[in-house]
């Protein structure tokens, strides 16, 4: 009978974007590797972030720095290649080699592989090792069969690259001899279309079957019957950076006041058209350390007005804006456009703030990376950021908050933080490690160092009559065995 | 014949009257109140175009906001009163910038020749071979984005239109007998260049200035379009319709407004240009003024 | 009689890329002398008018001499020639191009008194007078070129050249713009100008016959050259130049 | 008696409604040559162009007829004032060689003009334009047909232009000021040419110019402008050496005359 | 001739340095390079010395001067050097695009010369009538859309609502050039027809258009022989000029329509300080520009026979 073809619209797959291509081993390719189909991790998330077995059916922690994973029987690779330890060990081994990332958050010392278990060797304890074998870097490939020119890999799942043009297209034939079920859909052309107005008028002409990544305010156009919509929290969220080292900033009334003054709620119904969640910290609530655990402060204006006159920020000369020791309420608020929700938030923020008395100037910039390495520059640092992208809660901390934070470039410190970030270094039960994810969350709160406004609320849009397309937390897994067209 | 003499043909000429002068202050009227909104934007919006009000985001067209609500709730008719500030001026400072110093670079090339001649000539190709967008986008990238940088980005490439004409003006002026009378009059080079060379060269430099709003303005707003124009809240008509395009389909006004904002004044500087084109024309002149 | 004007071996070159150079005047000398009335004759694009602005150096001399009143003006910069520009003084071809069409004929015609530091009451009066002695009432000074006939225009023009009080004007086709009537108006206006003040003539024409009336002496140009010089009466009577032989002969 | 070709009729043509010409009559008859003197901006010009309809949008013949051959010519379609330009009346403009077009070769403007009114092929046109540049003196006529305007010189330009005017053998033709852009010597070929059209093919001739001994070389009557109106008309003889009028004495008075012998 | 075309492409040596080197020059100064420009697009936090690793492994360690010559040197050698970010040879790339860039910017311009220069002619001859005015209102209607804005409109008539056209260009064909193509064409157009007019006005007030009247030409075979040849000069001057700035305004119109071509490339290159490609692009740019304006020069030689056997005026 008749093919079943595909074409499913992004925004996001392009070379800027780290992903040139669908070679895990390439920076962050890996993410199209995962999310359309092509490759598949020894384990992977469920719809509440917990780890379930994928390639592998099971993992043992030997000891500290020993894991043992069994694998399922029957994987194979698209190319007719059994997947087995050795096909494994030879795809991590070639990853730790190729990807700088993926060898320092591994560790890996030594990788043995006996039929279908794989024995794994850190240097260090890491806790999180499973976690980050299910980063899409993580993807096992079929490293005998190597990568081609254009940086097509062979993997294990249900589909096929079969020619790729960077941040143009990806073409995809069914893996007929995929092991984990039944294919339904013969080819599938992914696209990048990197203007959202185009992408939306696409899905209306009917030219994609599904997109991801067009502007909110083309989401009505959709909220209709010919259209399908699938939604979910990620981890990825939108939040605003304090500058210690600013004379304005390093006040913690201010910084109270800014947590105060920013409305979350109306931010995400109406400028996120409803496709957000207001954040309460930096994980969103599906996690089980998610924003359902903290206390923080919500939309207050009065009483950021309060806590700023307390603090002797009073408008003397009725410009509407406070000042103290004759300077003016002035932040510099830093950001950048590459997201579109963060120029909504900047300007949101900036009226809101305007009322309680305080000038912010919004600096939206691609350079925010150089800009924000000087602290005399900036006051408030708005950004997104994938907070746990290995469903872990660590790597948020390590990566911004601490003394040793490489992007730590507000000089936020806080003791009790230190400490908290130390015990969770050595920490492998994963209950145990939820539970100090939280309290490290409510202290970066109670300093007000950092204003989590909203989590992203990872939207695809299909046309009705595709099924099978479901969005996930974690962002990774888009196209599966499940797609289909009726 | 001699009959016939007596009965002559009478024929009426419908005499089509020249209103150039009626029409030049018609447009520089509209002009002016366009400047002139732009000056007094303040005054004249019926509210604050900066102040927020998600609750009433997103408003059709009614009798309280004529010209509906945008993503914030702002009122889109304040914000394209005054986008008109932002808009005008910044198009208007931009025009007179590169043709004051594209003229001036002309005309100095055009009356002294030599080596600064070929030299600035030499400038102006590269300033022409180089690829705009790289230009603007290397500019906002140093100086950061906004509107003043999108305009200097412009400047910076734009000008050498200008030293082109008014380089081509002055080298055919030179020659003019009244320039010679002039030199036997005593004048210096530079009283030459001030009295005769820039009064006569003047209508070609002004037509296109004005058409050049227009086409700034464009600019402008693919600029803003790629993230290089105006920064936020600013309400500046290019980059409104940039931010606004996604609702082309769902909330049109929060993007037609700003685009009919753009259509009528890019419409009467066009017509002003072609009206003072006209007037310059001393075709129409020596009938006008006989 | 003195010699006011002296010229010897002038010659002009024009280089066009791409073609040979063309000699526009080649090697031409002749001398002026004060009170006298010199006429230029020769066909058109015989370098009539190059030699007339080569003599008030509107354009650059490329060899040979020349003098005004004794001193040696062929290499002079631009701003030690407008001393010069006291002495000598051009009536061009085309009376209405001559005046910025932007200026007011007033204008046009004191800009040499107000670049010499006159005071403007002083200015207006000498350009009223001016303009009278030349014809016209002194409301023309406030009309612009495009609003005078061309014979007034022409008159506004020599008012411009008189109004420094030159010693010696070169008019180069001061009249063949104009008809007739207007052209016997303007010759008038010379003659008195001649007796009255004694001014020296460098008078370009190709009308032979108002050669005749007005000048003491011919010089023929051909090619740029000068073929024949000598009294009007000589030349024009009992012509011995092939060229200025059928000149005379196609002009009656 | 011979027959009237072209006549005016008490014509006032205006500008913009203000008339500049006015209550003019005259007739031209076959063969005749016609003078039409006075100062610039009497009418002289516009009196031609009435005829050809080239006053363009802002003028108009507002009262009076032109006859050509009993044909009144104002009150005609566009289409058949076409097929009268040219071939049956031919206009040489005072610049000849700024009517040519400056991008097209002559012979490709004469070979239009040419079938525009009837068929010839390209090498008869030829034929016929090169035998009468041998008559007008042009020493290389092959030269003049693949030359564009500017190659030539401006008197080659002005005979070219008159040239493209009598190649169609009009019975009339209008020339204004034909020769005031030539050499004197130039001058003389070109208007015994025109001398010789007359006697050829009894061409009717209208001539405008400043030049008086060209009218009394050429014409047969004269007429006498100023200010748009008619001051003096009659035969050549009795106008040039009999003026009546002060205006017509003064303009005669003012001609120079070149003296060729000592005696005054 | 030869000699003409060997002088021009003399003088393109100069212009090529000053380019490159300002466009190396202004690319440092803008601060932040490639490896940080990759950071932040993947949201991640990468360690200093990994970062400094990176940097030293593409030479962006080294002075400024230092690049640019090592760069020049390669050049010469015909080494164009490989992208930062995708690491695939600069000039391979920049020549798999050219073909779509070119395509969309002929198409384009075919289309405004088809577009503008009848109605141009057409305004010119019924000079302030009806027609002149409603043809010059549709001309501010085209000179005031963003092109952005253009782009919409016609994907939501065009492909939205007629489904004449793809929204998204699958290949490099004529169907998918057209809309991008006519997004491009409706601005130059709307400026063109101006400038057509104009030009067109200017030859009809010209004296040998009375002459061929006088002579009983037809006025259609005076405006198509003269007139329109005569014209042509100006209006491919007009042109030429404009391909220079269309090769580089295409990147909007790219990026909206998915074409594949270089515009949109350089603006993926500059966001990401991809120096290579910029280099590259800005170089290809200035040739193109600086041979289009060779060809136009040529071109006036066999229009314009005044310039073709006439002396160059003084
Ligand atoms: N600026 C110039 N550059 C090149 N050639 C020139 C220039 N000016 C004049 N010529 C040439 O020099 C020659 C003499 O020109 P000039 O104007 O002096 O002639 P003329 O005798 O005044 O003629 P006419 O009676 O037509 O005014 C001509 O061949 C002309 O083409
Ligand atoms: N298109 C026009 N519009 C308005 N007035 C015009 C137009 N053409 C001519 N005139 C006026 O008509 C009058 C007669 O002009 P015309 O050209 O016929 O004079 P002319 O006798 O030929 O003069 P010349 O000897 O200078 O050629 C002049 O006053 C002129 O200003
Ligand atoms: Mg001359
Ligand atoms: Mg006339």
């Amino acid at each position: 009978d008749e093919k079943k073809t595909f074409v499913f619209g992004d925004t996001t797959f392009n070379a800027e974007n780290e992903e040139a291509d669908v070679n895990p081993q390439n920076t962050y390719a890996g993410w199209a590797c995962i999310r359309y189909g092509i490759g598949e991790t020894l384990f992977k998330y469920s719809d509440d972030m917990e780890i379930e077995p994928w390639i592998a059916k099971e993992f043992e922690n030997v000891d500290e720095l020993t894991w043992k994973i069994t694998l399922n029987d029957g994987v194979v690779f698209s190319n007719g290649r059994v997947c087995d330890g050795e096909a494994v060990k030879e795809s991590l081994e070639s990853l730790v080699a190729n990807h700088e990332r993926a060898a320092g958050d591994l560790c890996i010392d030594s990788i043995e592989a006996d039929g279908n278990t794989v024995t794994i060797k850190t240097t260090e304890p890491k806790p999180a090792l499973i976690n980050y074998l299910c980063d899409p870097y993580g993807c096992i490939i079929d490293a005998e069969a190597g990568i081609t020119d254009n940086g097509i890999v062979i993997g294990t799942g249900p589909y096929v690259a079969t020619d790729l043009v960077a941040d143009d297209h990806l073409d995809l034939v069914k893996n007929e001899n995929y092991w984990n079920g039944n294919v339904n859909i013969d080819e599938i052309t992914v696209r990048t279309i990197s203007d959202g107005d185009t992408l939306a008028f696409a899905l209306q002409a009917g030219e994609v079957n599904a997109a991801y990544g067009m502007a909110y305010a083309s989401y009505p156009l959709f909220e209709n019957d010919d259209f399908t919509f699938t939604s979910t929290p990620t981890s990825r969220a939108f939040y605003a950076w304090m500058n210690f080292e600013s004379p304005v900033t390093s006040d913690p009334a201010v910084r109270e006041a800014i947590a105060m003054g920013i409305d979350k709620e109306s931010f995400v119904s109406v400028l996120l058209n409803g496709y957000g969640y207001p954040a309460e910290g930096a994980f969103p609530d599906t996690f089980s350390f998610g924003g359902q655990n903290l206390t923080t402060e919500s939309y207050n204006p009065e009483g950021a007005k309060q806590v700023l006159e307390e603090a002797g920020w009073v408008d003397s000369d009725g410009d509407g804006i406070r000042e103290k020791d004759g300077q003016d309420l002035v932040i510099r608020w830093l950001t950048y456009p590459s997201r579109q929700e963060l120029p909504l938030l900047a300007e949101s923020a900036q009226a809101t703030l305007k009322e309680i008395g305080m000038d912010v100037q919004v600096n939206c910039t691609s350079d925010n990376n150089t800009i924000r390495k000087d602290p005399t520059l900036w006051d408030v640092y708005a950004s997104a950021m994938v907070t746990a992208p290995t469903g872990d809660p660590q790597y948020f901390f390590t990566s911004c908050a601490l003394d040793s934070s490489v992007s730590n470039n507000g000089h936020y410190h806080s003791d009790k933080l230190e400490e908290l970030a130390a015990q969770i270094e050595k920490e492998f039960d994963t209950e145990k490690r939820s539970e100090l994810g939280i309290q490290m969350q409510q202290t970066v709160l109670d300093d007000h160092a950092y204003v989590f406004c909203s989590h992203l609320k990872m939207s695809m849009i299909m046309q009705s009559n595709v099924t099978g397309l479901v969005a996930h937390p974690c962002d990774y897994y888009e196209l599966t065995a499940d797609l289909d067209i009726n | 014949m001699e009959n016939e003499k007596n009965k002559v043909t009478v024929r009426v000429q419908k005499i089509k009257k020249n209103y150039i002068k009626q029409k030049l202050i018609f447009f520089l009227i509209l002009a002016a109140a366009l400047i002139f909104a732009a000056v007094f934007s303040d005054k004249l919006c019926p509210y604050d175009p900066y102040a927020q009000d998600l609750s009433s985001a997103m408003q059709a067209p009614s009798v309280l906001h004529p010209c509906g609500t945008d993503t914030y709730g702002r009122d889109m008719l304040s914000r394209v009163i005054s986008g008109a500030r932002a808009s005008i001026f910044s198009t208007f400072i931009l025009v007179a910038v590169i043709s004051v110093f594209g003229t001036a670079v002309g005309v100095f090339c055009g009356y002294y020749g030599g080596i600064l001649d070929s030299l600035m000539m030499r400038v102006s190709d590269i300033c022409l071979a180089f690829p705009g967008l790289v230009f603007a986008m290397a500019i906002a990238a140093v100086l950061g984005g906004g509107i003043q940088n999108a305009v200097i980005a412009l400047a910076a490439i734009s000008w050498p239109k200008y030293s082109r004409i008014a380089r081509g003006q002055t080298l055919a002026l030179k020659n003019a007998p009244y320039i010679h009378a002039a030199i036997l009059a005593g004048d210096t080079s530079g009283q030459i260049i001030w009295r005769h060379v820039l009064p006569n060269m003047l209508g070609p430099v002004l037509v296109t200035a004005m058409l050049d709003i227009g086409t700034m303005m464009m600019e402008l707003a693919g600029l803003s379009f790629l993230g290089l124009g105006a920064q936020i809240p600013m309400a500046e008509w290019g980059s409104m319709m940039s931010t606004g395009r996604s609702m082309l389909q769902t909330y049109p006004w929060v993007v037609l407004s700003p685009g009919i904002a753009i259509f009528i004044s890019v419409v009467i500087f066009n017509l002003l240009g072609d009206t003072v084109r006209d007037y310059l024309d001393p075709k129409n002149n020596r009938s006008a003024r006989r | 009689m003195s010699i006011i004007l002296e010229a010897e071996h002038l010659t002009k070159i024009f280089t066009r890329r791409g073609s040979e150079p063309l000699k526009a005047v080649d090697d031409v000398s002749f001398q002026l002398e004060s009170g006298e009335t010199l006429g230029i004759v020769g066909e058109s694009g015989s370098g009539k008018s190059t030699l007339a602005k080569m003599l008030t150096r509107l354009t650059d001399i490329s060899s040979g001499t020349l003098r005004v009143e004794e001193k040696d003006i062929t290499s002079l910069k631009r701003r030690e020639l407008r001393e010069i520009y006291g002495t000598i003084q051009m009536v061009f071809q085309d009376p209405m191009s001559s005046f910025d069409p932007r200026k007011t004929l007033g204008y046009g015609i004191c800009e040499s008194l107000r670049n010499r530091g006159m005071k403007k009451t002083e200015v207006d009066e000498r350009v009223k007078q001016t303009l009278e002695q030349c014809g016209l009432s002194s409301e023309f000074a406030d009309r612009y070129p495009h609003e005078v006939s061309g014979g007034q225009c022409q008159r506004a023009a020599i008012a411009r050249a008189l109004i420094v009080e030159p010693k010696i004007l070169i008019c180069d086709e001061a009249t063949s713009a104009l008809d007739v009537t207007i052209q016997k108006q303007i010759m008038e206006l010379l003659q008195e100008l001649k007796e009255k003040r004694g001014l020296s003539f460098i008078f370009i024409c190709h009308n032979l016959a108002l050669v005749q009336e007005f000048c003491d002496r011919v010089l023929v140009l051909y090619d740029g050259k000068n073929v024949e010089e000598g009294t009007t009466d000589k030349v024009i009577l009992h012509p011995q130049n092939e060229y200025t032989k059928k000149l005379i002969e196609s002009a009656s | 008696m011979q027959e009237t070709i072209l006549r005016y009729d008490s014509v006032e043509i205006s500008f913009n409604g203000k008339p500049v010409v006015t209550d003019i009559s005259f007739s031209l008859k076959n063969g005749e040559i016609l003078g039409l003197v006075g100062e610039s901006g009497s009418g002289k010009s516009t009196l031609m162009k009435a005829a050809m309809g080239l006053l363009g949008t802002t003028g108009m013949v507002t009262r009076g007829d032109i006859f050509y051959r009993e044909q009144n010519i104002l009150d005609i379609s566009e289409k058949e004032k076409r097929k009268i330009r040219g071939a049956q009346i031919g206009m040489i403009f005072q610049d000849a060689g700024a009517s040519l077009c400056p991008i097209r070769t002559i012979g490709e403007q004469i070979y239009e003009s040419m079938r525009a009114h009837k068929k010839v092929t390209r090498a008869e046109a030829k034929e016929h334009a090169l035998d009468l540049f041998e008559k007008m003196n042009f020493k290389d006529g092959k030269r003049v047909w693949d030359s564009y305007p500017f190659e030539l010189s401006g008197g080659m330009n002005q005979r070219a232009g008159i040239a493209i005017a009598m190649l169609m053998n009009p019975p009339i033709l209008l020339a204004d000021e034909p020769t005031s852009a030539l050499d004197v010597s130039v001058q003389k070929q070109v208007l015994s040419e025109m001398k010789h059209l007359r006697e050829l093919f009894g061409t009717a001739i209208m001539i405008v110019t400043h030049d008086i001994g060209v009218v009394r070389a050429m014409a047969d009557k004269v007429l006498v402008l100023k200010d748009g109106r008619k001051v003096e008309y009659g035969r050549a003889e009795d106008v040039l050496n009999h003026p009546q009028d002060a205006y017509t004495q003064r303009l005669l008075s003012a001609v120079p005359v070149l003296r060729r012998s000592d005696h005054l | 001739m030869n000699h003409y075309i060997l002088k021009r492409m003399l003088q393109l040596i100069p212009i090529l340095f000053a380019i490159t080197f300002l466009s190396y020059g202004m690319m440092r100064i803008a601060g932040s390079d490639v490896v940080t420009q990759k950071m932040e697009n993947t949201g991640t936090v990468v360690s200093e010395d990994v970062m400094d690793a990176a940097r030293e492994q593409l030479g962006l360690d080294k002075p400024f001067l230092t690049q640019y010559f090592v760069w020049l040197g390669k050049l010469l050698r015909g080494d164009m050097g490989n992208s930062y970010v995708s690491g695939k040879p600069v000039f391979i790339t920049f020549i798999s695009k050219l073909p779509a860039t070119l395509l969309l910017t002929i198409v384009s311009i075919v289309l405004t010369l088809i577009i503008s220069i009848p109605l141009g002619v057409l305004a010119a001859v019924k000079q302030n009538t009806i027609i002149d005015y409603l043809i010059r209102f549709c001309s501010f209607i085209g000179n005031s859309l963003p092109n952005f804005f253009v782009s919409l409109i016609l994907m939501y008539f065009l492909a939205i609502k007629m489904r004449w056209f793809p929204v998204i260009a699958k290949d490099v064909s004529l169907q998918s050039v057209a809309m991008p193509a006519i997004t491009l064409a409706i601005a130059m157009s709307a400026k063109y027809l101006r400038q057509v007019r104009a030009t067109v006005l200017d030859e009809l007030n010209k004296d040998y258009v009375a002459g061929a009247k006088a002579r009983g030409v037809k006025f259609s075979v005076t405006l198509w022989k003269s007139i329109m040849k005569a014209s042509l000069v100006t209006i491919i001057t007009l042109l030429m000029l404009s391909v220079g700035s269309l090769l580089g305004g295409t990147a909007i119109v790219e990026s909206i329509f998915m074409w594949d071509g270089v515009g949109k490339m350089a603006v993926d290159a500059i966001s990401m300080r991809d120096y290579p490609i910029i280099q590259a692009y800005v170089m290809w740019m200035a040739i193109i520009y600086v041979v289009v304006n060779l060809i136009t020069d040529v071109s006036y030689r066999f229009l314009d026979p005044r310039i073709r056997l006439g002396r160059e005026e003084a």
